[in-house]
């Protein structure tokens, strides 16, 4: 497949909806015929910035979670995004173990797995506006092509 | 000497479709080990507590293989 | 859970999405608790109207369909929606056996297959404007509540 492919998934934003989001973003992305470890490291990082959406950007409320996949050749494009409370300092966010909620069990750790587990990320966001987070994965690398 | 390198690194790599019919036909077993010591259709939460796979995964996994004709099979040819 | 729970999915009238959209609303239905059986119902019904949304409804080109669910106790709600050609007559089409498309493959029984694996049914649509199924099926009947 050399077009484009694309879907848009709309949901609550309750922590009972995050495996059904992962299940759906699996099933679309099998199509590109990837591994089960691809898999599950989309799996991974989907459910940290769905996560943060639900506890941060929402803060628990129930809203709209919006997901939005793209497949171009052998790549992957997942957006996700929430219009919640938004990030003061995207950079600082990003941090390794920085969280603001050290209270709960939050390990500060969601941004560094999206960023491990997939080959590109990058964070929108205004506060009081909301957050976007974009990431990128090439799927099936070790095939020759 | 090509051919088998190449079936070995394609093999090498588990696919998640592979997976995903292992999975469908455990979820199979298990539902039929159930009907026939309860005499009634296992729900879904049921099957998922026996074999330790969340229920979104158990459809996901029942789809490969109700879908014969589905983009599973270069896989398997 | 008494309260309602909703998704929106969008996706191109690609063939291969169908599987995709599929595995979606199992996996959505999947917090009603099912059978493996109700899943099957449900997931056949929903192939059904969205063949016909790519078939029919956008004669096979690539544009977009959109599925909405939402569950309210145990009732599980589907609509799959297309802005394609639209149906002159709906009660003829819905008709067993009935197909404006005798040389392929179609059989006519995609609306009665919907019927019967669905506790309800019903069909709007207008002509150059598009068209939309509607179907809703109970969960866990059997169980006493
Ligand atoms: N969607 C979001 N909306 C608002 N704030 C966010 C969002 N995602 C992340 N953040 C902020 O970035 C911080 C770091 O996120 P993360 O690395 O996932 O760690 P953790 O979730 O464990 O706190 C969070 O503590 C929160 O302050
Ligand atoms: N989404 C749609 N858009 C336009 N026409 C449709 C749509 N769905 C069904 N139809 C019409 O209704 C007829 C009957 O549909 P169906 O019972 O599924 O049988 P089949 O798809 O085998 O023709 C179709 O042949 C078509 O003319
Ligand atoms: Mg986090
Ligand atoms: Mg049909």
């Amino acid at each position: 497949m050399s077009e484009t492919n694309e879907m848009k998934l709309e949901f609550d934003s309750r922590p009972c909806n995050e495996s059904f989001a992962r299940v759906s973003v699996a099933a679309f992305m099998t199509q590109l015929n990837p591994t089960l470890e691809e898999v599950a490291d989309v799996k991974t990082a989907l459910s940290e910035a769905v996560t943060n959406a639900i506890v941060h950007g929402y803060e628990n409320k129930v809203q709209k979670i919006y997901i939005e996949c793209r497949m171009e050749d052998q790549e992957l494009l997942v957006k996700v995004t929430d219009y919640g409370v938004g990030i003061e300092n995207v950079e600082l966010a990003m941090q390794p173990l920085y969280t603001t909620k050290p209270d709960e069990e939050r390990s500060g750790m969601g941004f560094a797995f999206m960023e491990a587990f997939m080959d590109e990320l990058s964070v929108e966001s205004e506060p009081g506006k909301g957050t976007t987070v974009c990431m990128r994965k090439r799927i099936g690398r070790f095939e020759r092509k | 000497i090509g051919e088998i390198r190449r079936y070995l690194r394609d093999n090498n790599v588990i696919r998640v479709s592979r997976s995903l019919r292992d999975t469908a036909y455990k979820v199979l077993y298990t539902r039929e080990a159930y009907t026939r010591k309860y005499l009634k259709e296992p729900t879904i939460n049921e099957i998922a507590e026996e074999i330790g796979i969340a229920k979104e995964e158990i459809v996901y996994a029942m789809d490969a293989i109700q879908n014969p004709l589905s983009l599973y099979d270069p896989v398997y040819s």
